[in-house]
């Protein structure tokens, strides 16, 4: 048996799902951002395999790959600051006690 | 790896003309070498390439360990290890013999799983580091063309085992060791990497064997080295604090401040844990002399080494002369420099370094683009000097009064 | 001409320089290579005290202590014990069977060999005595304390050599104090001579003080001057106070010859000695309550003390040492009884 | 091949679950760390060499440490709450749709034609190549990505100095 697309997309819906599951049900900001980069890192697995697989004489899907990294550096360094401005605020970083927009 | 592909055949027969003499044995493994199958060569040439990095290298740590005592000893006017063997040179056995029979102390309170992953952590990517280190012609254990990157992105691994050693400690120096090194090798590794962006611009290769390639030629093989170029001798030296910072070697060994915090984030650690973390500190250390060798010192570029089993041997001399330059300098600025202060190497970093390395870019683009060679010499010379005297005043700026003695004179 | 960094290349220069020279230049490189070579220590330098013993053929028996005790009750951090030796018959002997010191707490002040009247402590220069236990094996005992009076003299020449000259001075005197007396005492009483003069300990036959060769003195003045050092530490006062005349006999000495004293024992209790001596004069009595080890530490011998107070020329009751406070209450009771006080 | 990828496949996904299961916060860390290492495994293995040197340095060198310090600079929080505090108030319906949603993306790999290719060619691409892409076809958004990266590192610094200069 070769592993062949099939594969690679199976893993990349099963991180999805397991990353998916971390963000929406802990209670932990810094957490729940690492589920989202577990999904991040799920969709860009299924880039780099539908490149690889299918279109690979073009670099889209690469060149895709690399601007979605770039994408979540920026989004975890913006997450991470704003987990830290909460922590200040609120003394926890606990999602269930952020329910208010004031201030 | 490919060069050994290509002798491994020979070399393979010569082994059986050897061997062929045995008795009993002899004959069936003499008819195995010499007719051997693809996948055993492949193995063989898979093999030789780890079984050198492996031993050579952990031999240069054990001898740099003495290399260093010594120095350091002379430079303060003292002796140094003198008692085992012949001028100590037993000393590094006896060092290890001594740390493998000590304690090993696991604090009750620590995170025993990370307390014990952390040494080894420390090694593994240190010792990864030397598969793209080329130690003469065409002498590499992978040629990767992705070089340089896998080498940055190698050794930014190693501060997850600083971090993990100082975090499962339990104790509060050496999770504030663990959190210096962790700002330190993160701040260092910007103004580092554009540095060798530099390099590769000039170059136009990520492979560390093509970018040592470009560096031959010229007047007994020297006269190419990026060293020997205004921007290179600038990359050279801002490279070389950064691989320092990056290793925390003494002027930035702020990580391990014994002054400040015991010994950082191995304070907790003993006997062959300890071992491996200095193995890794040191290896890493070796690697990145190795990789600024092949940057801007030429590589294994020198009088007399090429292609051909002379000029290749010429060559490793060539490299493994150099890398031993690189670490005895090491260890004289070791020897003389102060340690600096946390916020001045924060800002050292960010505010000299970084600007620097842009600049540094910068001339090489004028170099690349301006055909005549004397005036690109003049205009790049000019640019980076200028730069690096308005960066200076300017991360000096703040004026430091002179201080007056009460009681001393 | 200054440039940035500047100050980091001249270090680098300086360490350099370090680096070469060392290897050219001895001088700079000060280390000792310790178990090989050793530094000299200075003549003065003290670790922790010993006994001084005279001759090597019988080093307990010429040992220069007498067990009085006083340097354990001086001894700061308390750190020497000491306990009197006796023969079979349970008299005692002039000398400790047991001497310890405890050299985890000693400290070294000197304050023992300051207050031995016979010269018997000195303080050692050996500095290597570093031990894998942390208790018995820190305690020194007699065998390990006991050095010879050449040791002493090697370690220490110019001390060592003040004391020979002075102890043979004293043995000197000594010898002519009891020379007219120790016929009657011979006579008189063999069977209990403890206090018969002890024998004179073996000094140096020319007991001359060394006069450094680089002084700057003219040849007489160099003579005239170690004569008179070398009388000053003989006598231990000026040559003129002390100066008798060879071959004139001494005065009679003014003390009982020794001998017929049941009470001069040590071995024996002070309840003891005071009933043997109930129904003596006072002297006798006073004397009786002394620790009788004639120590000297007093001045006087233990019936020269009794005698002095008896007559009144010596006021302070308080000078016996190895007796403490029971032997100068006792005293003081003793005078007040006799209303002389 | 084969046995590279179930070995991969294992540690990427025991590592994302370790990820978001664990009770101690920096352990948490540490299996996300396995997982990146899983997925840039991965990325050699789909021949993409760039991209594994890139998740390396960026997801373990940068983001991985990014999240360390985090940790490191809000205190309390290395996790020993009790054992129901770890999750969220809602948390069954989180997991729900986690579970429809990997249902429903199983179902639709399976029904996909796609499904069953083969790899198309085994050659890595070279550096050089991902390079003349960047700076020709790319240029735009690699530019639009450079801005980007510089707002949201200034906006970083700022979200988290916002303390300190009211304190001023």
């Amino acid at each position: 048996m070769n592993v062949s697309l099939d594969h690679y997309l199976m893993l990349s819906a099963f991180l999805f799902a397991i990353g998916l599951c971390g963000a929406l049900s802990r209670k932990n900001a810094i957490i729940v951002l690492m589920g989202i980069e577990i999904m991040f890192n799920a969709g860009i697995l299924n880039f780099v395999a539908f490149w690889h697989y299918k279109y690979f004489a073009v670099l889209t899907a690469q060149m895709f790959a690399i601007f979605a990294i770039s994408i979540a550096a920026a989004e975890s360094a913006i997450g991470l600051a704003l987990v830290i401005a909460v922590y200040r605020h609120y003394q926890s970083i606990d999602v269930d006690e952020m329910r208010s927009l004031k201030g | 790896m490919d060069q050994v592909y290509k002798v491994a055949p020979q070399l393979l027969k010569f082994l059986s003309y050897l061997l062929g003499w045995l008795p009993w044995i002899g004959k069936p493994v003499a008819g195995f070498l010499s007719n051997p199958p693809a996948w055993f060569l492949l193995a063989v040439a898979i093999a030789i390439p780890i079984l050198f990095v492996v031993s050579v290298f952990p031999g240069i740590f054990a001898y740099t360990t003495l290399v260093e005592r010594k120095a350091l000893g002379r430079i303060q006017n003292r002796i140094g290890p003198n008692r085992v063997g012949r001028w100590g040179l037993l000393q590094p056995i006896a060092d290890g013999v001594k740390l493998l029979t000590k304690e090993d102390i696991v604090p009750r309170s620590a995170d025993k799983f990370v307390h014990f992953l952390a040494p080894v952590i420390a090694v593994i990517p240190s010792v990864l580091l030397f598969s793209v280190v080329p130690v003469g012609a065409g002498l590499v254990p992978v040629d990767l063309n992705i070089g340089i990157l896998f080498a940055f992105a190698i050794s930014t691994a190693s501060v997850l085992a600083l971090f993990m050693g100082g975090w499962a400690s339990r104790n509060k120096f050496s999770l504030l060791g663990a959190m210096r090194a962790v700002a330190q090798v993160v701040s260092y590794e910007v103004p580092m990497v554009l540095a060798a962006v530099a390099v590769v611009m000039a170059a136009g290769s990520l492979s560390t064997l093509a970018i040592a390639k470009a560096q031959g030629g010229g007047i007994l093989n020297v006269t190419h080295w990026f060293v020997f170029r205004p921007w290179g001798f600038v990359g050279f030296i801002l490279f070389t604090i950064g691989a320092m910072a990056e290793s925390a070697r003494t002027p930035f060994d702020i990580p391990e401040a014994e002054s400040e915090i015991i010994a950082g984030y191995h304070t907790e650690y003993s006997g062959f844990k300890f071992a491996l973390f200095q193995l890794g500190e040191y290896l890493a250390s070796i690697a990145m002399a190795g990789i600024t060798v092949t940057m801007f010192l030429g590589g294994y570029n020198g009088p007399g080494s090429g292609p051909g089993i002379l000029g290749g041997l010429i060559s490793m001399f060539w490299f493994f002369a150099k890398l031993g330059g690189m670490i005895v300098l090491t260890i004289w600025i070791r020897g003389t420099w102060p340690r600096v202060r946390v916020d001045q190497l924060m800002s050292f970093a960010w505010k000299v370094l970084l600007p620097m390395s842009i600049v540094n870019i910068v001339a090489v683009g004028m170099w690349h683009y301006i055909a005549i060679r004397p005036i690109a010499w003049v205009v790049t010379t000019l640019w980076l000097v200028l730069w690096f005297i308005t960066l200076s005043k300017l991360a000096a700026s703040e004026n430091i009064e002179k201080r007056e003695y009460r009681y001393a004179s | 001409m200054g440039f940035i960094g500047k100050g980091l290349f001249e270090g680098m220069v300086v360490t350099a320089r370090n680096f070469v020279g060392s290897y050219f230049d001895k001088e700079r490189l000060v280390t000792v290579q310790y178990p090989e070579e050793r530094v000299q220590v200075p003549e003065n330098s003290r670790t922790f005290p010993f006994l001084v013993f005279d001759k090597d053929s019988d080093p307990v028996a010429s040992m220069r202590c007498v067990a009085c005790k006083i340097c354990e009750v001086e001894c700061p951090p308390q750190c020497i014990y000491i306990v009197m030796d006796r023969d079979e018959k349970g008299k005692p002997q002039q000398r400790p069977k047991v001497f310890d010191i405890d050299i985890s707490v000693c400290m070294q002040c000197q304050i023992c060999v300051e207050v031995c009247p016979f010269d018997a402590i000195k303080m050692d220069n050996n500095y290597e005595k570093s031990q894998y236990g942390r208790f018995d094996e820190l305690v020194e005992h007699l065998p390990e304390l006991l050095k010879s009076n050449e040791f002493y003299n090697k370690i220490k020449p110019t001390e060592a050599t003040a004391v020979d000259a002075k102890l043979k001075a004293d043995a000197e005197k000594k010898a002519k104090k009891a020379a007219p007396a120790a016929k009657p005492a011979a006579t008189a009483a063999k069977p209990a001579a403890p206090a018969a003069p002890k024998p004179a300990p073996v000094a140096a036959p020319t007991a001359k003080i060394a006069i450094p060769d680089d002084a700057p003195f003219t040849p007489e003045q160099r003579q005239w001057l170690s004569g008179y050092l070398s009388t000053v530490a003989a006598s231990g006062v000026a040559p003129a106070a002390a100066a008798p005349v060879a071959g004139t006999p001494a005065a009679p000495a003014t003390e009982a010859p020794a001998g017929n004293w049941p009470w001069h024992d040590p071995g024996l209790g002070m309840q003891r000695r005071l009933d043997l001596a109930k129904e003596t004069p006072i002297a006798d009595k006073l004397m009786a309550a002394m620790a009788q080890t004639d120590c000297h530490a007093c001045g006087y011998d233990c019936r020269g003390y009794a005698d002095a107070i008896a007559t009144g020329a010596e006021t302070d009751l308080s000078l016996c040492l190895p007796g403490e406070a029971e032997t100068a209450n006792m005293l003081k009771k003793l005078m007040q009884e006799a209303g002389k006080l | 091949m084969e046995i590279a990828f179930w070995i991969l496949s294992a540690i990427t996904v025991i590592g994302a679950i370790l990820a978001i299961t664990m009770r101690n916060l920096v352990h948490c860390v540490l299996s996300l760390i396995l997982f990146f290492l899983g997925i840039a495994g991965h990325y050699l293995l789909l021949r993409a060499d760039f991209l594994f040197a890139v998740q390396v340095l960026i997801y373990i060198g940068a983001v991985a440490v990014l999240i360390l310090f985090a940790i490191m600079l809000t205190r309390h929080v290395t996790g020993t709450e009790g054992p129901r505090e770890v999750l969220g108030g809602k948390w069954w319906a989180g997991m729900g749709t986690a579970v429809i949603i990997a249902g429903l993306l199983w179902a639709i790999i399976r029904k996909d034609p796609l499904a069953a290719m083969l790899p198309a060619g085994m050659a890595s691409t070279s550096v050089t190549e991902i390079g003349r892409a960047l700076v020709a076809d790319w240029l735009v958004p690699f530019e639009a990505m450079g801005v980007l990266l510089t707002a949201a590192l200034i906006g970083a610094v700022v979200i988290a100095l916002e303390e300190v200069i009211r304190k001023r």
